[in-house]
């Protein structure tokens, strides 16, 4: 029952007052130690050089994308299931963040791509599934925008969000039959075939750091999202003329 | 006095809708036979009851049921919902579109309700567009559209007719004709719920009047979140 | 089929060869699209056999999302779908009927046009064949998911847009394989038929996930 | 340290992921303001929650 006690949006917002500092202390520490293994400890590749030092975000970036749209969709089977308004918020505050770092992704992946293939977009299996990703954010951002009734808004993403996330294994799968269909041979694949724990460690303690960048950022948004309700449903009590009824049943038997 | 056997019960109904509670803890209950008349003042939230009993509008809290109706049927699916739109296709002939939805709208029949299946050309005979039959519904008024509209529920017996606002478009004659229908539908053993400006004169009639609630109660935690 | 699917698999039926034929406009659209595609790429007959199937299933997937906005929004303009979900048949179904209905009068006509259409990309017979059996098979998959998008923005003013953004992403599956078997026939190593045969099971995946989800978003449209 | 021939790339990428997460955390912050204006005109226009929100706990 402590979950629901939680899923009440006034004693979230005092969960948040209390848990927020910590998130970003714990943040920021492991982005000063991530970042300076990353730099410092981390050797560097024997065949890609020092560019694989932007590895230490883009693997992050990329797993926190698929992360984000994993959050999404177990807030959309909350909205649709339990219909609990918080579910509801916690995904739509999610998608602009989840969008933000699936950009991040696109871009220094093809920046990384640049020094290894010698162009800015190659349409490798992974970077097109990313690409389609952040369309699909962005459509669901979107979505959310054009309807005025958040609770409607709500249901019909979460749908969406859904049909996303069962789509998404789909979607992986055909791009990588149709990667292999087209590809050139000569791509240099992205990740080494053992991974050296020099390496493997920076990039456990980066992508902690952004799992944990992506709570504050999300718990935040929550929080203005619920606001954000608030003073929408104020603004409509201020304007409406129009009480809500109490109707009473007065049963006048004719005849 | 007819055995009852049939009877629309509402429980504690609540309905928000854009964030807004438009109304909480409505009950009442209807028995066969009897035609509700709700009022209230505009916007007070009767065309949202109309349409929270066709399970239009989902309910925040509250049941609806149909007492001796079909158990495996919802409420709403022994119901005919007469709105303000017509549900009328202008490229059809209007025996086209009636005979859809005679064919389309599954017919509820349960103990105590004598509706029967009248044919679509007998129905529009009746209401006095029997001429217009193989004609297009784009030539017909306004007023033509509302009785089209109308013999729908004529054409698939189901004992719960919701209307709203079902006197507007029409003129006084036809008023009176919508009036008698409505009483036959009555005495074979219908339930009537019915939103309505003007007064009607029907046989067994309850009211239930809208009303706004003190300002100090409404809007409960959940509707502001 | 029952009754009550018949008729208004007939009524849909019906209304789409009555309005403005619309599957006129959309094979016109089909036609247009094609006949770009070598201004902007050279009229290189090589070249446009080569990217022939391409062309015409792009053609085909934007043609069918032109059409998709208005399978739903008529029918709630004129609360003809109130009616329907009131009705007390499955919803599921009734939306597979009319994505059936919609698919035969505005899919069939593309697939019927598609082999007159590869002739201007340079098709041969084979190709031909290869290229009008896959978007029989793969179009109905685009009407189904697209009625997801259709349920979705059916309370929009203008979500024809919105629509296309938010069915392509859904769609590319069934492009990637609609392409890859028709290519398939012509010159690549790989069978015809696997690639084929997932883009049937892609077809009836569709025809379960998009009646199940565009009916859950009609349900919550009604509000 | 020594980034080698490539260092403009590594760059960029950090910075282009710094300046998305600072658009982030700016966006989190102006939002966040804007909602407490907006709570804080209607606290004074006397409509709030306040007051019931003591009367229920």
């Amino acid at each position: 029952m402590a979950f629901w006690d939680y899923a009440n949006p006034t004693r979230f917002l005092r969960l948040v007052q209390v848990v927020l500092p910590w998130l970003i202390g714990f943040c920021v520490l492991a982005f000063a130690a991530g970042l300076y293994m990353a730099f410092f400890t981390a050797p560097e590749d024997y065949q890609q050089g020092n560019t694989v030092r932007i590895m230490y975000i883009h693997v992050p970036a990329a797993w926190l994308c698929m992360m984000c749209y994993t959050v999404m969709s177990i807030s959309s089977i909350g909205t649709l299931v339990w219909k609990h308004p918080l579910a509801d918020v916690s995904a739509k505050s999610a998608a602009p963040i989840g969008a933000a770092f699936t950009f991040m992704a696109l871009v220094t992946g093809s920046l990384w791509g640049k020094p290894m293939w010698g162009t800015y977009w190659v349409w490798d299996a992974r970077l097109t599934s990313v690409l389609v990703l952040l369309i699909m954010y962005l459509g669901l951002m979107t979505l959310w925008r054009t309807m005025d009734d958040p609770i409607k808004a709500g249901k019909s993403a979460a749908i969406l969000t859904l049909v996303g996330a069962l789509n998404l294994p789909i979607i992986k799968f055909s791009v990588d039959w149709w990667n292999t269909l087209h590809q050139p041979a000569s791509v240099v694949r992205m990740d080494g075939p053992t991974i050296h724990a020099d390496i493997l460690w920076p990039l456990l303690i980066m992508a902690v750091a952004f799992t944990l960048l992506f709570f504050v950022l999300h718990l935040m948004a929550m929080r203005n999202e619920i606001l954000r309700r608030r003073v929408r449903a104020l603004r409509m009590r201020a304007a409406s003329v129009s009480r809500p009824g109490t109707a009473a049943a007065t049963a006048q038997p004719a005849e | 006095m007819r055995s009852s056997h049939l009877k629309l019960i509402a429980e504690n109904l609540t309905i928000d809708r854009g964030g807004r509670r438009v109304f909480q803890d409505l009950s009442f209950s209807l028995s066969q036979g009897s035609a509700l008349v709700v009022t209230g003042a505009n916007g007070i939230g009767k065309s949202s009851l109309l349409r929270t009993l066709a399970g239009l509008v989902s309910l925040a809290a509250g049941t609806i049921r149909l007492e001796g109706g079909e158990t495996d049927r919802l409420p709403q699916e022994q119901a005919h919902y007469f709105g303000h739109q017509d549900a009328v296709k202008p490229a059809l002939s209007v025996l086209e579109n009636l005979r859809f939805w005679q064919n389309f709208a599954a017919a509820s029949v349960c103990e105590g309700f004598t509706g029967a299946t009248l044919s679509p050309l007998l129905v529009l005979d009746t209401l006095g567009i029997g001429h217009t039959a193989h004609l297009p519904a784009a030539y017909l008024s306004a007023g033509q559209k509302r009785r089209l509209s109308l013999s729908r529920l004529l054409v698939t017996p189901r004992p719960v007719w919701l209307m709203d606002e079902p006197t507007s478009a029409l003129d006084k004659a036809s008023e009176q004709q919508l009036l008698g229908i409505m009483n036959d539908h009555l005495a074979s053993g219908g339930l009537i719920v019915t939103a309505t400006h003007t007064e009607l004169v029907l046989d067994r009639i309850e009211t239930l009047h809208l009303q706004a609630a003190d300002p100090a109660e409404q809007a409960p935690e959940e509707a502001l979140l | 089929m029952t009754g009550w699917a018949m008729a208004l698999f007939q009524r849909d039926l019906r209304l789409s060869v009555r309005i403005g034929g619309s599957a006129l406009v959309g094979v016109l659209f089909f036609l247009a699209v094609v006949t770009v595609i070598p201004f902007g790429v050279g009229p290189d007959l090589n070249l446009l056999a080569r990217i022939g199937p391409a062309i015409l299933w792009i053609g085909a997937l934007l043609a069918t999302l032109l059409g998709l906005d208005r399978l739903f929004q008529a029918d709630r303009e004129d609360g003809t779908l109130d009616l329907m979900l009131m009705a007390g048949r499955p919803l599921e179904l009734v939306i597979l009927i009319k994505c059936l209905a919609h698919w035969i009068a505005t899919g069939l006509p593309l697939v019927v046009a598609a082999p007159l259409l590869a002739i201007f990309l340079n098709l041969d017979p084979v190709s031909m064949g290869a290229v009008t059996l896959t978007l029989l098979v793969g179009t109905p998959a685009l009407t189904l998911i697209g009625a997801i998008g259709a349920s979705l923005t059916v309370s929009l003013r203008r979500g024809g847009l919105l629509l296309a953004v938010l069915v392509i992403p859904l769609a590319i599956p069934v492009l990637i394989f609609g392409v890859s078997s028709a290519d398939a026939a012509i010159h690549d190593p790989v069978p015809f038929v696997t690639p084929f045969l997932i883009l049937c099971a892609l077809t009836l995946i569709a025809a379960v996930v998009g009646p199940v989800a565009s009916a859950a978003a009609l349900r919550f449209s009604a509000d | 340290m020594e980034l080698g021939t490539h260092a403009g790339f590594i760059i960029a990428s950090y910075a282009l992921c710094i300046l998305t997460v600072l658009v982030l955390v700016a966006w989190v912050r102006i939002d966040k303001a804007n909602q407490e204006r907006a709570l804080k005109e209607l606290a004074e226009q006397g409509i709030s929650r306040a007051r019931r929100e003591h009367e229920s706990r």
